[in-house]
C-alpha cells in the first residue's frame, strides 16, 4: 500500500523497526557466541559464509511467506503450502529428466496453479472456512505427490541446469535470492501500482463493506490463494533443485507453520487487514537466522525446541505495544 | 421439519445425518463394520481427541486458537511417566499435579495473549515448541508406565451389553463433553466466551470480564489438553515426547467440521463430538478397507473430508436460500 | 478360506519404509494371504486404532511395525483375548508380558550403530596421527532408530580416545535437513571434520552435497558412514562419495508371510528372528548396485 | 424542576486531558453531573464528546485530570469498573454482540440465575422475560431469543439502550442514542428517561438534535474543539445562542435556504417494478427522475432500508426488477448497480461502510477505484488532492487524509463515507440515514448539498432516507411513505405537512 510519504512518526516507530531490531539482535548474539559467524569469503567465485547460507536457506520460506502474507491479509489462512511444495517439487523432478527444464518447470508451476485454483474455489466459491478448505489439500497433497513417485525419493542427475535455481550463483550470490527479490519486487509493484493492495486490505478488514463498495471480493480471495500456491510451487522447485531430488513425504514439511510465523513476526495480523511484504520477509529471515544460530552454536537437538520457543516468546513480547507501555509505567 | 431447518444448529444436524450416511456406507461394504464395538471403539480410540476438542471449542468460540494442545498432551504423558517411574510419586498426586500444570500452562499463555495483546496463534505456537521441547529435556526416549492405577484404568473394560464394552477413558471424555456443554450454555463464563467471539471490542464496552475470560479459556484448554494427556497415558501406558504429533490440527478440524466458525462466536460445543466422530469414522473406514497404499490413504482421507465439508456446506447454503 | 493378515505400517516417511511396505505386499500376494494394510502416518494412536479394527474384523494374524516401543500392553491384551496372534516387524516393543506377541522379526538398531562404529574404529586404527573429529547427523529427536543407533555407535567408539564427536545435530532423517545441518557444521572453522556419521542414507546424501559445495571431497576429505543401504547410497559409494553403509534390510515380507503361516498352523517359532544384514563398503558398491531392490 | 445547583454533583470531571498521536482530543475539560438531572453534552462533530465519555467509563485513560464520584476520586480502568461503580453507558456506535440473542445482549454480565440448589445455572426463561420487560418500556415487542444480527440498526440501538436501563444505576450516559430512532421511539425513550430522572438518576445525554435537547435537558454543557465552552441552564440558553457556542462564530444569518420551487425533473433514471424480497419488502413500484430528491419516510422497520438495498443489489430481490436508463436489470451484486451509476450510502457505517483501519483517503477512494478495477484511477498525488478536496468541501475534521478513518469521530466518518460515493459521480445516489450523527451545522450543509446535487448541473437522482421527518420533508421533491414494508402513499412536495404525513405513516395497517 502506498505509505504516507512524509512520515510524521520517528524512525523507531516505523512498523518494521521492531522486526529489524529483533533480526539485528539475533545476528549480534550469533556473532558473539559463534566465532566467525559473520565471516564472509570468496570461494569458487561466489560469496561463502553463514550469512549467505541464511539468505539462501530462507529463500523458499520467504517465497511461501509472501503468499501467506496476502492470504492472511484477507483473513484467510493456507495450511496447504507444504503439500504444494511437495507436489511442485515432485512434478518438476519427475519430468525434468525426460522432458527438459522448460516443460518440467511449466508443469510444476501448473500443478501449483491447480492447487491454488482448488483452494480458491473451496474458499471463495464454496465458502468453506479457509483452514478446512486448505486442510483438505494439506492432507491429500502429499499423497498425490507420493502417488507420482510411488513413495520413492526421485533423484535428479540430469540436466545440470536444473540445479541452478536452488544451488547456482549469480554475481557471487545464490540465484534463489534473485528469484525472491524478483518475486517480492513484482508483488510489491503489483500492490503499489495497482489497486490490488487496497482491495486485499479492504476485504480483510471488512468484507461486507468491501462488497457494498463494489469490490470483487470473491475474485480477490481467489487470487490470493492462487498466488500463495504459485509461490509455494516455486519454493518447491527451489528446494528440490537444491537437494537434487524430490522427497514427496518430507519436502516442505510444516513450512506453512513457519510461513505463518514469519508473517506474524513481521507484524502481520492474523485477523486480516494491513500487511507488510517486507515485514514478512524479515520474519522469514528471523526464523532462519534462529535455526542457523542454533546449529552453529551446537545446541543439543533435544534442547533446540525450547530455545526456539523462548526466542519466539521474547521477540513477540518485545514487539508488543503493551510491552512498551508496561515498561514505561 | 421446518423447525429443524430453521434451527440455528442446522449445520450440526447435517453433520449427524452425513455421519450416519458414512457409517451406513461402511456397514454395507465391510464385514464386521456394523457392530456395536466398532461404534464404541470410535469413542474409546478418540477419547483424548474429544477432550481436547471440547477445550478447543471454547478457544475457537472465543475467537482464538490454541496450537499448543498436542504438545501439552505429550508433555503431560512425559511428566506423569517421569513422576511415576523415576520420582515414584503416588499416582493420585501425579494426576492432580499434571492437571493443574496443564491448566497453569494454558492460563499462562492466555495471560501473555491478554496482557501483551499478542496473537493467540503465535503465542500458542511458541507454547507448542516449548512444551514439546520440555518433553525432550525430561527424556528423549519413551518411558513405560507401570503404576497400578494407570494399568488398571488402562485395562478395565466397562461392559455394556452383548459383550460390548467401553473404556474408563471414553467415559471420562463423555463426562467432559457434558460438562463442556453445561459450561457453554448455562454459565455466565460460557456466554462471555461467545460474546468475545462475536466481538471482542463490544464485549469490552459491554463491561464483560474480557481479560479474565480469555485467561480462563486458555486455562480450560490447557486443562483439557492435560486431561487428554492422562487419557492418552491410560491408553498407551507410556510417556513420550513424540506422542500426539499434529493432534492440534485434528482437534481444530474436528471443531470446525462440527460447525463452529473459526473466527469465533458461532457454533456448539456439541459439534466437537460429531467432528471427532467424523474423523474417526474416516480412519476406521480406511482401516477396514485395508487395500490402500500409504499415499492413497492420504488422498482418500482428503477426499472424504472434502465430500463431507462440501455437502455440509451446500446443504447449509440451500437452507439459507430457502 | 485364505489366511487374512492385518498389517499396520508406520507410514511412508522414507524410501526404506516404502521398500518395506512393497516387500510385505508383494510377499502376501505371492503367498496367497489376504492383506489388510493400514498406514498410521507416524502416529501410535492410529496404529492402535488399526489394530482394534483388525480385532473387530477377526483377522487370522496381526503384524505391525510399532512407531514407538512402549504403550502396547492394552491393545495387545485385547488381541490376545480375541485369540489373534501378533507378529512384530522391524521394531521391538516393551511389554510387561512377552507372551502378548508371538515373535519379533526385524533389525536391531543398536547393532547397526555398533557396526557403523566398528568401521570407524578400524579406520581410526589405520589412520596415523592425532585425534579424529566426528560429526553426527542424528535422526528425528526421540525416534527409536535415532536413539539406538546413537547408543550403539557411541558404545563402540569409546574404545578409542582418538575418536571424538565434536558436533551432533538432528537432520530429521531428510536430505534437505541433512544438507542444511552439514552446511552449518562446515562453517565452523575451529576444528577440522574427519568423519561424518549419519543415522540414515538420506541425510548422508544431503550432507555429501553440502561438502561438495564447500569445495571438499566427500569420501576423501571427510569419510562418511551411514545406515540403511538404500540404492542412493550405493550410487554415492560407486561415485566414491560415501565410504560405507550399514544395511538395514527392509525386505522381510517373505519371511513374515512364512512366519504367519507357521503360526496359524501352530508350528513353533522363535521369539526373535533377525534378518540378514551386511555392511557394504565403497569397493563392493559397483558390484552390488544392480542387486539392490530398493 | 431544576435542582438547586448547591446540591453536590454525583459525578464531576475536572481538568481532563486526553491526546492521541497527532491529535489533542480533550484539553482541560470539566463536567458536573447532578442527581436527578438530564445533562446534555453538545458540540460539533469531533468536539470530543465521545472521547470524554470513554474517559469517564475507563475505556480510555486520561493523560491528566480527575474524575470524582460522590466526591471520591475514581479511576476506572475498564467499563467493568465503571459499571460496578454504577455508571451505565450506551456508546455512540452500537456495541453489542451480533451473534448473541437480543435477550443475552441485554442481560450479559448479570444474568438471572437459578438458585444454587438448581445448579446455579443461567435461568433462560427469566433472561428472556427480563429482556421482554425492559424492551416493553420502549414499546418494542420483538422475539428476544433471535440473534441480534437479525434486526435493523435502529432495533439494535434500542437494545443497547435497554441493556443500560436494565440495571438501576447512579449515572446513565447516552451517546447519541437517538441517531437512528424515529420520532415515536424517541418519545417513548424520553418518557422512560424522564421517569428515571425523577427517581434521582443523573443522565448525560449527547445528541445533535436541538429539539431533543430542549425537550429533555435541564442543563447543557457545550464543548468546542476539545475544550469545555461552558455550562448553561437549558431554560436560559436560546437555540441560536447554543448553536453559536458550539460553532464558535458570531451569529450568522439563517443559513440560505434553497428555493422551494419544484425542481425541473427530467427523464426517469431508475425505476423499480414490483421489487420485493420475501420477509423484508412487499413488491414495490417506484420511479426516480433525473434531478429530483425522493424522500422515503416510514417508521422503524417499515422497509426503507430494505427498499434501498434492493435498488442497489445489496440484497437479491426475489420479485420484480429495476429499469435503469430504460433497460431492464436484475442486480446480482452491488458491483453491477455501481457500474450502472448507482451509489448507496448505508445506514450502518461501522459494519457496512467504513474500513476502519484504512486511511480516510483510501476510504474515500474505494468505490471509485473498485469501479475502475485494478488499474489505479489516478496517481498518488491526484488521490491526495481528491481526498483533500472532499475533506475540505464536506468539512471533515481529520488530522490528515492519511489518518485511519477509525480514529475520526462518528460524524466525520459519516461524511467521509458520503465523500466515497460522491467521488463516483453517480447518476443515482441512495442515502440511508446520511444525517446520522452529524452536527446541526453539518446537517444543514449536507441537506443543502443534497439539493444542490440534484438540482444543479449534475442533476443527480437522489433517494433520501431519514428517520427525521422534518429533514425528509425539507429535502425531498417527492415523498414516498412506507408502512409495514409496503408503499402507503406518494406525495409531491408541498402537498403535505409534517402532521398529515405523520398520520399516514402511523395509520393502522389494514
Ligand atoms: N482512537 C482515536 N485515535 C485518534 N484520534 C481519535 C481517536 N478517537 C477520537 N479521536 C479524535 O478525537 C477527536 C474527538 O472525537 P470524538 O469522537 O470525541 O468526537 P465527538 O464529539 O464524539 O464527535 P461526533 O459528534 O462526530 O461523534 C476527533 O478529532 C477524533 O479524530
Ligand atoms: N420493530 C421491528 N420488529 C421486528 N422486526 C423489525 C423491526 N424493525 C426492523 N425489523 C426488521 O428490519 C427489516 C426491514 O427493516 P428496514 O431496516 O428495511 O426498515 P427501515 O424502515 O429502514 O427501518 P429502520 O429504521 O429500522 O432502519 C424487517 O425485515 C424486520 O425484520
Ligand atoms: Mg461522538
Ligand atoms: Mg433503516
Amino acid at each position: 500500500m502506498p505509505t504516507p510519504r512524509a512520515p510524521a512518526t520517528p524512525l523507531w516507530r516505523h512498523p518494521l523497526a521492531r522486526p529489524v531490531a529483533a533480526l539485528a539482535l539475533l545476528l549480534i548474539v550469533a556473532a558473539v557466541f559463534v566465532p566467525g559467524f559473520l565471516h564472509l569469503e570468496i570461494k569458487d567465485g561466489h560469496l561463502y559464509g553463514s550469512l549467505v547460507d541464511i539468505l539462501h536457506r530462507a529463500a523458499p520460506l520467504m517465497l511461501a511467506a509472501l503468499g501467506m502474507t496476502l492470504v492472511i491479509a484477507t483473513r484467510g489462512i493456507d495450511v496447504s503450502v507444504g503439500a504444494v511444495v511437495a507436489i511442485a517439487g515432485t512434478v518438476g523432478c519427475v519430468l525434468v529428466g525426460s522432458h527438459g527444464l522448460a516443460i518440467a518447470f511449466a508443469a510444476a508451476l501448473g500443478a501449483a496453479l491447480l492447487c491454488g485454483l482448488w483452494n480458491g474455489l473451496l474458499v471463495s466459491a464454496l465458502g468453506l472456512q479457509p483452514i478446512i478448505a486448505t486442510l483438505i489439500l494439506m492432507v491429500a497433497g502429499r499423497g498425490l505427490a507420493q502417488l507420482l513417485t510411488d513413495g520413492q525419493i526421485i533423484t535428479v542427475y540430469e540436466p545440470a541446469s536444473f540445479f541452478w535455481l536452488g544451488g547456482g550463483y549469480l554475481l557471487g550470490l545464490p540465484v534463489s535470492l534473485f528469484v525472491v527479490a524478483t518475486v517480492g519486487g513484482l508483488t510489491a509493484l503489483l500492490m503499489k501500482r495497482t489497486a490490488l493492495g487496497l482491495f486485499i486490505q479492504t476485504v480483510g478488514i471488512n468484507p461486507v463493506a468491501a462488497r457494498l463498495a463494489g469490490v470483487r471480493t470473491a475474485a480477490i480471495v481467489f487470487f490470493v490463494y492462487v498466488y500463495c500456491s504459485l509461490g509455494a510451487g516455486l519454493a518447491g522447485l527451489m528446494i528440490s533443485s537444491n537437494i537434487k531430488s524430490a522427497d514427496a513425504n518430507n519436502a516442505g514439511l510444516l513450512l506453512e507453520l513457519d510461513a505463518i510465523l514469519a508473517v506474524t513476526l513481521g507484524g502481520g495480523q492474523l485477523s486480516g487487514g494491513k500487511f507488510s511484504l517486507a515485514g514478512s520477509l524479515i520474519g522469514a529471515l528471523i526464523i532462519q537466522t534462529l535455526t542457523s544460530t542454533i546449529y552453529a552454536m551446537g545446541v543439543p537437538p533435544q534442547v533446540t525446541m525450547v530455545v526456539k520457543a523462548v526466542v519466539v516468546f521474547a521477540v513477540c513480547i518485545s514487539q508488543s505495544s503493551a510491552w512498551s507501555t508496561w515498561r514505561k509505567a | 421439519m421446518k423447525r429443524l431447518l430453521a434451527a440455528p444448529s442446522f449445520t450440526s444436524w447435517v453433520s449427524v445425518v452425513l455421519m450416519a450416511g458414512l457409517f451406513g456406507a461402511g456397514a454395507a461394504s465391510y464385514t464386521g463394520f456394523a457392530s456395536t464395538q466398532v461404534v464404541l471403539n470410535l469413542l474409546i480410540d478418540n477419547a483424548f481427541l474429544l477432550v481436547i476438542a471440547v477445550g478447543m471449542s471454547f478457544v475457537i468460540l472465543s475467537g482464538g486458537i490454541d496450537l499448543s494442545v498436542g504438545s501439552v498432551l505429550a508433555l503431560t504423558t512425559m511428566v506423569a511417566a517421569w513422576l511415576l517411574q523415576v520420582a515414584h510419586w503416588p499416582a493420585e498426586l501425579v494426576i492432580a499435579v499434571v492437571l493443574l500444570g496443564g491448566a497453569a500452562f494454558g492460563a499462562l499463555q492466555g495471560m501473555v495473549i491478554h496482557v501483551f495483546k499478542l496473537q493467540a496463534f503465535i503465542v500458542t505456537l511458541a507454547g507448542m515448541f516449548l512444551a514439546r521441547g520440555l518433553c525432550f529435556l525430561i527424556s528423549v526416549d519413551s518411558i513405560t508406565i507401570d503404576a497400578p492405577l494407570f494399568v488398571t484404568l488402562s485395562q478395565t473394560q466397562i461392559p455394556l451389553f452383548a459383550g460390548a464394552f467401553l473404556s474408563p477413558g471414553a467415559l471420562i471424555a463423555v463426562v467432559v463433553l457434558g460438562a463442556g456443554l453445561w459450561i457453554a450454555h448455562c454459565t455466565a463464563f460460557g456466554r462471555t466466551v461467545y460474546a468475545l467471539g462475536g466481538s471482542e471490542a463490544s464485549a469490552l464496552m459491554m463491561g464483560l470480564a474480557v481479560g479474565r475470560t480469555k485467561v480462563a479459556v486458555y486455562g480450560l484448554s490447557g486443562f483439557c489438553a492435560s486431561l487428554a494427556g492422562l487419557l492418552f497415558a491410560f491408553y498407551m501406558l507410556s510417556g513420550y515426547g513424540q506422542h500426539a504429533q499434529g493432534v492440534e490440527l485434528d482437534a481444530i478440524a474436528a471443531v470446525v467440521i462440527g460447525g463452529t466458525v473459526l473466527t469465533g462466536g458461532y457454533g456448539y460445543v456439541a459439534g466437537a463430538l460429531s467432528g471427532v466422530l467424523v474423523l474417526g469414522l474416516i480412519q476406521t473406514l480406511i482401516a477396514f478397507d485395508g487395500t490402500l497404499s500409504s499415499w492413497w490413504t492420504k488422498i482418500v482421507i482428503g477426499a472424504l473430508l472434502f465430500v463431507f465439508c462440501a455437502v455440509q456446506r451446500l446443504l447449509s447454503l440451500k437452507k439459507a436460500a430457502g | 478360506a485364505p489366511l487374512v493378515m492385518g498389517f499396520s505400517q508406520v507410514g511412508a516417511e522414507s524410501e526404506w519404509r516404502t521398500a518395506n511396505t512393497a516387500s510385505v505386499k508383494a510377499a502376501a500376494k505371492e503367498a496367497g494371504i489376504t492383506l489388510k494394510f493400514a498406514d498410521a502416518q507416524q502416529k501410535q494412536e492410529n496404529q492402535v486404532k488399526a489394530i482394534r479394527s483388525y480385532i473387530a474384523q477377526k483377522v487370522d494374524v496381526i503384524a505391525f511395525s510399532p512407531v514407538v516401543e512402549s504403550g502396547w500392553d492394552t491393545v495387545l491384551k485385547e488381541a490376545k483375548a480375541a485369540g489373534i496372534p501378533v507378529i512384530l516387524t522391524d521394531r521391538a516393543v516393551k511389554v510387561a508380558d512377552p507372551s502378548l506377541y508371538v515373535t519379533f522379526i526385524g533389525s536391531d538398531f543398536v547393532e547397526e550403530g555398533r557396526k557403523a562404529g566398528k568401521w570407524v574404529l578400524e579406520r581410526a586404527a589405520k589412520a596415523p596421527g592425532g585425534a579424529l573429529n566426528i560429526v553426527e547427523l542424528q535422526g528425528t529427536v526421540g525416534s527409536a532408530p535415532a536413539i539406538d543407533r546413537k547408543k550403539g555407535f557411541e558404545e563402540v567408539i569409546k574404545a578409542n580416545a582418538k575418536l571424538q564427536i565434536i558436533r551432533s545435530q538432528s537432520g530429521e532423517f531428510t536430505r534437505a535437513k541433512g544438507k542444511e545441518v552439514m552446511e552449518s557444521f562446515l562453517k565452523q572453522r575451529d576444528k577440522k571434520i574427519d568423519i561424518l556419521f549419519a543415522h540414515n542414507d538420506d541425510m548422508a546424501i544431503g550432507a555429501i552435497q553440502a561438502i561438495e559445495e564447500a569445495g571438499l571431497k566427500p569420501g576423501q576429505d571427510i569419510a562418511i558412514v551411514s545406515i540403511d543401504g538404500v540404492r542412493g547410497a550405493f550410487e554415492a559409494m560407486k561415485a566414491g562419495k560415501l565410504n560405507v553403509t550399514v544395511e538395514c534390510n527392509p525386505l522381510l515380507g517373505p519371511q513374515l508371510m512364512q512366519l504367519a503361516k507357521d503360526i496359524v498352523a501352530k508350528k513353533p517359532v522363535e521369539k526373535r528372528i533377525t534378518v540378514t544384514e551386511g555392511v557394504y563398503t565403497a569397493d563392493v558398491a559397483a558390484k552390488e548396485l544392480p542387486n539392490r531392490k530398493y | 424542576m431544576n435542582l438547586p445547583i448547591t446540591s453536590t454533583p454525583v459525578l464531576a470531571l475536572s481538568g481532563i486531558h486526553k491526546g492521541f498521536p497527532g491529535v489533542k482530543a480533550l484539553s482541560d475539560v470539566s463536567l458536573r453531573l447532578f442527581p436527578g438531572e438530564v445533562h446534555a453534552l453538545m458540540g460539533q462533530n469531533g468536539a470530543g464528546k465521545s472521547t470524554l465519555i470513554k474517559v469517564l467509563t475507563g475505556l480510555y485513560q486520561p493523560d491528566a485530570g480527575a474524575v470524582t464520584l460522590d466526591g471520591k476520586a475514581i479511576a476506572p480502568k475498564r467499563t467493568e469498573d465503571a459499571q460496578d461503580l454504577g455508571i451505565r453507558t450506551v456508546y455512540q456506535e452500537v456495541n453489542l454482540c451480533p451473534n448473541l440473542s437480543v435477550a443475552e445482549n441485554i442481560c450479559a454480565g448479570r444474568f438471572p440465575r437459578k438458585s444454587w440448589l438448581n445448579g446455579g445455572r443461567i435461568d433462560w426463561a427469566a433472561v428472556n422475560a427480563e429482556a421482554r420487560r425492559v424492551l416493553a418500556q420502549m414499546d418494542l415487542d420483538i422475539d428476544v431469543s433471535a440473534p441480534l444480527s437479525r434486526y435493523s440498526l435502529s432495533v439494535q440501538q434500542m437494545v443497547a439502550i435497554a441493556r443500560a436501563l436494565r440495571i438501576s444505576a447512579r449515572v446513565l450516559i447516552l451517546d447519541e442514542p437517538t441517531s437512528s430512532l424515529d420520532d415515536a421511539a424517541v418519545q417513548r425513550l424520553f418518557t422512560v428517561l424522564r421517569r428515571l430522572r425523577d427517581q434521582g438518576l443523573a443522565i448525560l445525554f449527547v445528541t445533535h438534535f436541538l429539539d431533543q435537547t430542549y425537550a429533555l435537558a435541564d442543563r447543557i454543557t457545550v464543548m468546542r474543539n476539545g475544550e469545555t465552552e461552558g455550562e448553561y441552564l437549558a431554560s436560559e440558553l436560546s437555540r441560536l445562542a447554543l448553536v453559536n457556542k458550539m460553532v464558535g462564530a458570531p451569529p450568522d444569518q439563517q443559513p440560505t435556504r434553497l428555493d422551494s420551487r419544484a425542481s425541473q425533473t427530467g427523464a426517469p433514471v431508475l425505476s423499480a417494478q414490483g421489487l420485493g424480497r420475501r420477509g423484508a419488502l412487499h413488491p414495490l413500484d417506484l420511479q426516480l427522475k433525473r434531478g429530483e430528491v425522493l424522500g422515503l419516510a416510514g417508521l422503524l422497520g417499515s422497509g426503507r432500508t430494505e427498499a434501498a438495498r434492493l435498488l442497489f443489489g445489496a440484497d437479491a430481490a426475489d420479485a420484480g426488477h429495476v429499469d435503469m436508463h430504460g433497460r431492464t436489470r436484475r442486480w446480482h451484486s452491488p458491483r453491477e448497480a455501481i457500474a450502472a451509476g448507482i451509489a448507496f450510502c448505508s445506514e450502518d457505517r461501522k459494519h457496512e461502510g467504513a474500513i476502519l483501519e484504512l486511511s480516510v483517503r483510501d476510504n474515500i477512494l474505494l468505490a471509485l477505484q473498485a469501479r475502475h478495477g485494478l488499474r489505479l484511477v489516478m496517481s498518488f498525488d491526484e488521490q491526495q488532492a481528491l481526498a483533500d478536496d472532499y475533506i475540505q468541501r464536506l468539512g471533515i475534521k481529520t488530522p490528515s487524509a492519511d489518518t485511519p478513518i477509525g480514529q475520526l469521530s462518528g460524524g466525520n466518518q459519516q461524511k467521509a463515507l458520503l465523500a466515497r460515493w460522491l467521488a463516483t459521480k453517480p447518476a443515482v445516489l441512495i442515502l440511508d440515514e446520511p444525517t446520522r450523527g452529524i452536527d446541526v451545522r453539518a446537517k444543514e450543509d449536507l441537506m443543502d448539498q443534497v439539493r444542490a446535487l440534484a438540482h444543479g448541473e449534475a442533476g443527480m437522482a437522489i433517494v433520501f432516507i431519514s428517520s427525521e421527518l422534518p429533514e425528509v420533508l425539507h429535502c425531498s421533491d417527492r415523498l414516498l411513505v412506507l408502512r409495514d414494508r409496503r408503499a402507503a402513499g406518494e406525495y409531491r412536495r408541498g402537498e403535505l405537512d409534517e402532521r398529515s404525513v405523520l398520520e399516514v405513516i402511523a395509520a393502522e395497517s389494514a
